[in-house]
């Protein structure tokens, strides 16, 4: 191969590509802590004792997951306004990737609910809690603990996924790949510093994440 | 919602879906074939393979997920074409596919090799098997069984991020879809429509993967 | 003086087995009643049951004079609101086997939990309060530390600090120390003794019969999930009226 | 030397087009699953004017940031796919002359309170002009009709449905979509007559094959003006629902 | 007669530790031989080196006249090909303590897998043979089922089973029944008794002095990865002559 290497087009973009950069990890950002919102509620709608409740939230974990996350997209940008919610790109991207992460959350949650000792419930009432107090001081922040490593790998899942961004032209890092491929046919050179950038912010999230769990423990 | 418009567009455009349905599935299976069996061998390579060995493995299934898959769909498509190689959407596509996939086994395959206990494999070489039988009589069967339910997910993931090819402009059914909805505007039909199908192609895989793990359970 | 637990006639079954059969039991201010019995007899569910940690179908349960879990609306038996029973919950207090501490939560604040949240009591108010009962089980120095750096017998007298900070009426120990390494048990069972010393109210479920029958004024034998024999120690452990006591006691190191 | 482009398409006997499917009237699916549309129509004529026949073609359905990497690597002979020419992408590709000149125009209901473009002008800020979301949208309107109230919609049949209910005098948006919708509905709506925002719509070929360029243009501009007039004006009639008056014969009009 | 085994000048280490420090020792065929010491003094890695599954660094095993492991060619000591080693590890049977019963083939199919595949039997015999040794074992009635529907003792006797189907020079044992519930252990060492009684050559590791010296033509005692003492059991059980032994037998229950 004598492919003359030509970096120039994206050294000048690179405000560009830092910009997309910023706006993936915003609408992660975003989209985790709504889906954390989302997926709690679907964990605690998925072991309720009510069937209908029950029902729901197995329902919609299980049909979100089995979408793909495109299809999700596009419907929600352009079917969604014929129900008459029509959002803008941006919400209308957060308001995907939230559902999804939720789904995707409700499982993990799901999980670290089911692994907590029934005592620390049990430990709560005897000391006179109210089952919605013993959930947010007890149960939730024990829980989250316990499955901040799988958080974690959630949240790098979806800062990757919000490549699809591009795809209903919300700027971020591959909508400017892109673009700057089109316009200057540096090919090699784009793919290859895009997929650099993520696989970088992936490795620095994934650290940062780790710190943050380390900080977190309980020490022991 | 316009529901006897959309029945006769639906009616009308069934071969074209079809089609874009037996190619997601062909992508689908291929990707997850290919992927299966290169995977293996990235799992075989961490769990045995010698230091330089494990540390290029390592950066392969690094790179590859810490990538996403649609960037690394524009990438096999876009780059290999300059280098010369000279792949059909389909085929980059496929490839992406492939690689994604490997990644994903790789990782499946180790756990499920470090998983199984040692004395295993000495009981194994105590009857004089040698690492070849062993591995084939000992460790893969009891490997498998493992790696089915993580597997399944991994092909579920496959046949969505099927979708993806129809950025490349390969006509999967998401890009057929897309196509009649550009005719009709029935974007909200069609696109319920085709979660729907998608829903129920994954639904099937996880009910056959569950049917398989619950025939080869080890009582 | 009126009692400060009057159990009457307590049934409770899970589905189609009935675990307790008809329970009678009356407790004063600064009694120590031990619930010994084989494994099965229902003694947990009876300690559950007063903590209102369980429904149960017949009868009733004083405390103080007031009835816990149900009130009669003219022949109809309800259950109070989830609010008031986590009220009268707080009446009770209970030691775990299995100490349930909140692993989150440093030894302190574990304790003062229950008395910021419950009581609405100010952080400070709680905190000194917290510092006394951490102080009494021997626990004041390690305030500080996590569950997770504590060794099971202190985890279980921070559980109790816990659980007595409350100020309950009563307190009810089931099995504190069957999770107990042979060496933890001595400090826990020193604390339950410092406590029933001064004066404290309080159900116990053991298997350390001597440890019954050195801290108990009465002694209560369950079988099959009724009272079998009661009685001050000196009797249930010396002089056993029934054959099932005595083989039961037999059966029990002492 | 290479052969020219021109003979490997003739020696294997049909031609590659790279273009969409989901942009109609330009290239989209139709209800008898046959890849149909104005580009497409182009393609067509290339293909007839190389061997007689316009269907002998195998088409490459790419997206749109296909069209150039997809030229440059030889997967396809010609791309026609609304491309709009600028000099940056003249750098990468060879355009040929160009096929159509687009523009933004205004769509109005048949009957309406305002007769045409001269009225909703004169109408001032009376007017509301419905237009699909875009940062540079209103800027865009108010090139044409500077009072006018803008409203922005997030899609297509949206914008169409506030025209429909009264709520918009007029839609601006594409003059080949707005044409095609009329096409759809005939009838219903008229062209308020002025068109702003113009590009012109090329062909593409890989760079540096004058021979092939050169016989793609002459195609085009036969379609146009000369033998395959017809042809053209069928399409255009077709996809645009406009009838093109002939061209003038005599003095060929590009050298006046 | 010349010796079945024959180890000269055995050093074993890991890393820094040197476990094996000299082990010399040879058994006629026939020979029932305990090896007992305290933990640690390196008795597991003895076996697992006449096993070959730890290399060694210095000194040579024999087997039947036969050096396994390594060959010298020249002054230099070279590891034989792995499939030479394979071949030469079906010499030997082991028993571990784990069992590492292969759990997704059932009992039959764990006996039968060495001899079609190391003994490229056919199907029909080695089916015969296994048969045969699991009747020996007493697990013939459950030969179709999965290691994980036995229970620890059973599964013991099939990994027994599939170690000796391979008509090995040598038994090796290491304690097959520590793992074992004080129920199971007496049917294994059954099995293990019946072996020896018929003639089978054994080195076994075993915590079970009583059986030991029931069943060993010779004992071992091994101290810090040495032979500290060894002779017949009477001698070695009746009338140890260094403290160590006398020390270490204290300290065990007969
Ligand atoms: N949540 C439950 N559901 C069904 N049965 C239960 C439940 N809790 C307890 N039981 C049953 O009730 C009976 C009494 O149990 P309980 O725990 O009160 O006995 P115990 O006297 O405390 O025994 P131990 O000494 O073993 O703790 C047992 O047969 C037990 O199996
Ligand atoms: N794979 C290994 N890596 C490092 N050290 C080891 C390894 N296997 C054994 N050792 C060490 O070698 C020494 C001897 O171990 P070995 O298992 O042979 O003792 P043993 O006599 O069988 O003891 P036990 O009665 O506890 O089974 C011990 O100090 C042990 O820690
Ligand atoms: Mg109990
Ligand atoms: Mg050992």
């Amino acid at each position: 191969m004598n492919y003359d290497f030509n970096f120039s087009v994206i050294w000048r973009n690179w405000e560009l590509l830092a910009q997309g950069l910023g706006l993936g990890l915003f609408l992660a950002l975003v989209s985790i802590a709504i889906g954390c919102g989302i997926g709690l509620l679907a964990a605690f709608g998925m072991l309720s004792r009510h069937r209908v409740l029950r029902w729901i939230a197995v329902a919609y974990v299980s049909a979100i997951r089995n979408t793909p996350i495109l299809v999700l997209i596009l419907f929600c940008y352009f079917a969604l306004p014929q129900l008459g919610i029509a959002l803008d790109k941006i919400p209308s991207f957060i308001f995907t990737l939230s559902i999804y992460a939720g789904a995707y959350l409700a499982e993990v949650f799901r999980s670290g609910l089911v692994a907590l000792p029934k005592g620390l419930r049990e430990a709560g009432l005897a000391i006179g809690l109210t089952e919605l107090k013993i959930k947010i001081h007890i149960i939730i922040p024990v829980m989250l603990r316990n499955v901040l490593p799988s958080l974690s790998n959630n949240f790098i899942s979806l800062f990757k996924d919000t490549s699809l961004a591009a795809a209903i032209a919300v700027p971020e890092l591959t909508f400017y790949a892109r673009k700057i491929n089109v316009e200057s046919f540096r090919v090699i050179e784009t793919w290859m510093v895009a997929s650099l950038i993520y696989v970088v912010a992936c490795y620095v999230i994934a650290w940062f994440l780790r710190q943050l769990e380390q900080r977190l423990a309980v020490p022991r | 919602m316009n529901f006897s418009l959309f029945l006769t567009e639906l009616w009308n455009a069934r071969m074209n879906l079809l089609a874009g349905l037996g190619d997601t599935v062909l992508i689908s299976v291929a990707s997850v074939l290919l992927g299966t069996f290169l995977g293996v061998f990235v799992g075989l390579a961490m769990t045995y393979g010698n230091k330089p060995t494990r540390f290029g493995v390592r950066l392969y299934i690094d790179f590859l997920r810490g990538t996403p898959v649609f960037v690394l769909i524009l990438a096999c498509f876009y780059i290999l074409s300059v280098v010369g190689l000279d792949l059909s959407a389909f085929q980059a596509g496929v490839l992406a596919l492939t690689m994604f996939c490997s990644s994903h086994v790789g990782e499946i395959v180790r756990g499920a090799l470090k998983a199984i206990p040692a004395g295993q494999t000495e009981a194994a070489k105590s009857i004089g098997l040698t690492f070849g039988q062993t591995f084939a009589y000992v460790l893969l069967p009891q490997a498998l069984r493992q790696i089915l339910p993580t597997w399944v997910n991994t092909a579920t993931e496959i046949v969505k991020a099927s979708t993806l090819l129809s950025i490349i402009g390969v006509v999967e059914l998401l890009l057929a879809t897309q196509q009649v909805i550009s005719r009709t505007y029935l974007s909200l039909e069609f696109y319920l429509f085709v979660g729907f199908v998608y829903f129920i192609l994954n639904f099937l895989i996880e009910q056959a993967g569950r049917a398989v793990e619950r025939r080869i359970s080890i009582p | 003086m009126s009692p400060i637990l009057t159990i009457t006639d307590l049934h409770k079954s899970f589905g189609d087995l009935e675990v307790l059969k008809g329970i009678d039991m009356t407790m004063q201010k600064g009694d120590v009643v031990s619930l010994i019995g084989s494994s099965g007899s229902g003694k947990t569910t009876l300690l559950r049951c007063v903590n209102l940690l369980e429904d149960f179908e017949r009868g009733s349960i004083e405390l103080d004079g007031e009835a816990i879990g149900y009130r009669h609306d003219g022949g109809e038996r309800r259950r109070l609101s989830e609010r008031h029973i986590a009220r009268q919950r707080a009446m009770t207090g209970m030691a775990f086997q299995q100490f349930n501490l909140f692993p989150h939560m440093t030894a302190i604040r574990n304790v003062m939990l229950g008395l910021t949240k419950t009581k609405k009591m100010a952080k400070d108010e709680a905190y000194a309060i917290a510092e006394k009962w951490l102080e009494r089980v021997g626990m004041i120095e390690r305030r500080d530390h996590f569950p997770g750096q504590l060794s099971g017998g202190q985890q279980q007298r921070v559980a109790i600090a816990r659980a007595i900070a409350m100020n309950p009426r009563i307190m009810l120990f089931d099995e504190v120390t069957s999770a107990l390494d042979p060496e933890l048990v001595k400090e826990v069972l020193a604390v339950v003794r410092d406590l029933a010393d001064d004066g404290m109210t309080m159900l116990l479920v053991t298997h350390e019969m001597r440890f019954a029958r050195d801290v108990s004024s009465k002694v209560v034998f369950m079988h099959h999930g009724r009272i079998h024999e009661e009685g001050p120690p000196e009797q249930i452990f010396g002089a056993p009226e029934t054959d099932r006591l005595r083989g039961f006691l037999a059966n029990s190191e002492m | 030397q290479e052969a020219s482009k021109l003979q490997q398409v003739l020696d294997r006997g049909h031609l590659i087009l790279g273009t969409g499917s989901t942009n109609p009237p330009w290239h989209f699916i139709d209800s008898d699953n046959k890849l149909k549309g104005f580009d497409v129509d182009m393609g067509r004529l290339v293909a007839k004017a190389l061997f007689g026949d316009p269907d002998k073609i195998e088409y490459v359905q790419q997206s749109g940031d296909a069209r150039i990497p997809n030229l440059v690597t030889d997967k396809v002979d010609l791309t026609c796919q609304f491309m709009t020419v600028t000099a940056e992408r003249a750098q990468q590709i060879e355009f040929t002359i160009p096929y159509y000149r687009e523009g933004v125009g205004l769509l109005q209901m048949e009957g309406g309170d305002y007769a045409d473009y001269e009225a909703l002008k004169a109408a001032g800020s009376d007017v509301t002009v419905a237009v699909l979301q875009n940062v540079y949208a209103e800027e865009m309107v108010h090139a044409a009709l500077p009072e006018a109230e803008v409203d922005q919609y997030d899609s297509v049949d949206l914008m169409y449905q506030a025209l429909n209910s009264g709520r918009a005098d007029a839609a601006a948006t594409d003059q080949s979509a707005l044409r095609w919708f009329m096409v759809k509905n005939p009838g219903r709506y008229h062209d308020a007559g002025y068109g702003w925002n113009p590009q012109s719509y090329s062909c593409g070929v890989k760079p540096g094959d004058q021979r092939w360029l050169n016989f793609v243009n002459t195609v085009l501009h036969e379609g146009m003006t000369g033998v395959e007039f017809p042809f053209y004006a069928d399409s255009f009639k077709t996809w645009f629902g406009t009838e093109l008056s002939v061209p003038q014969i005599g003095f060929p009009v590009e050298y006046k």
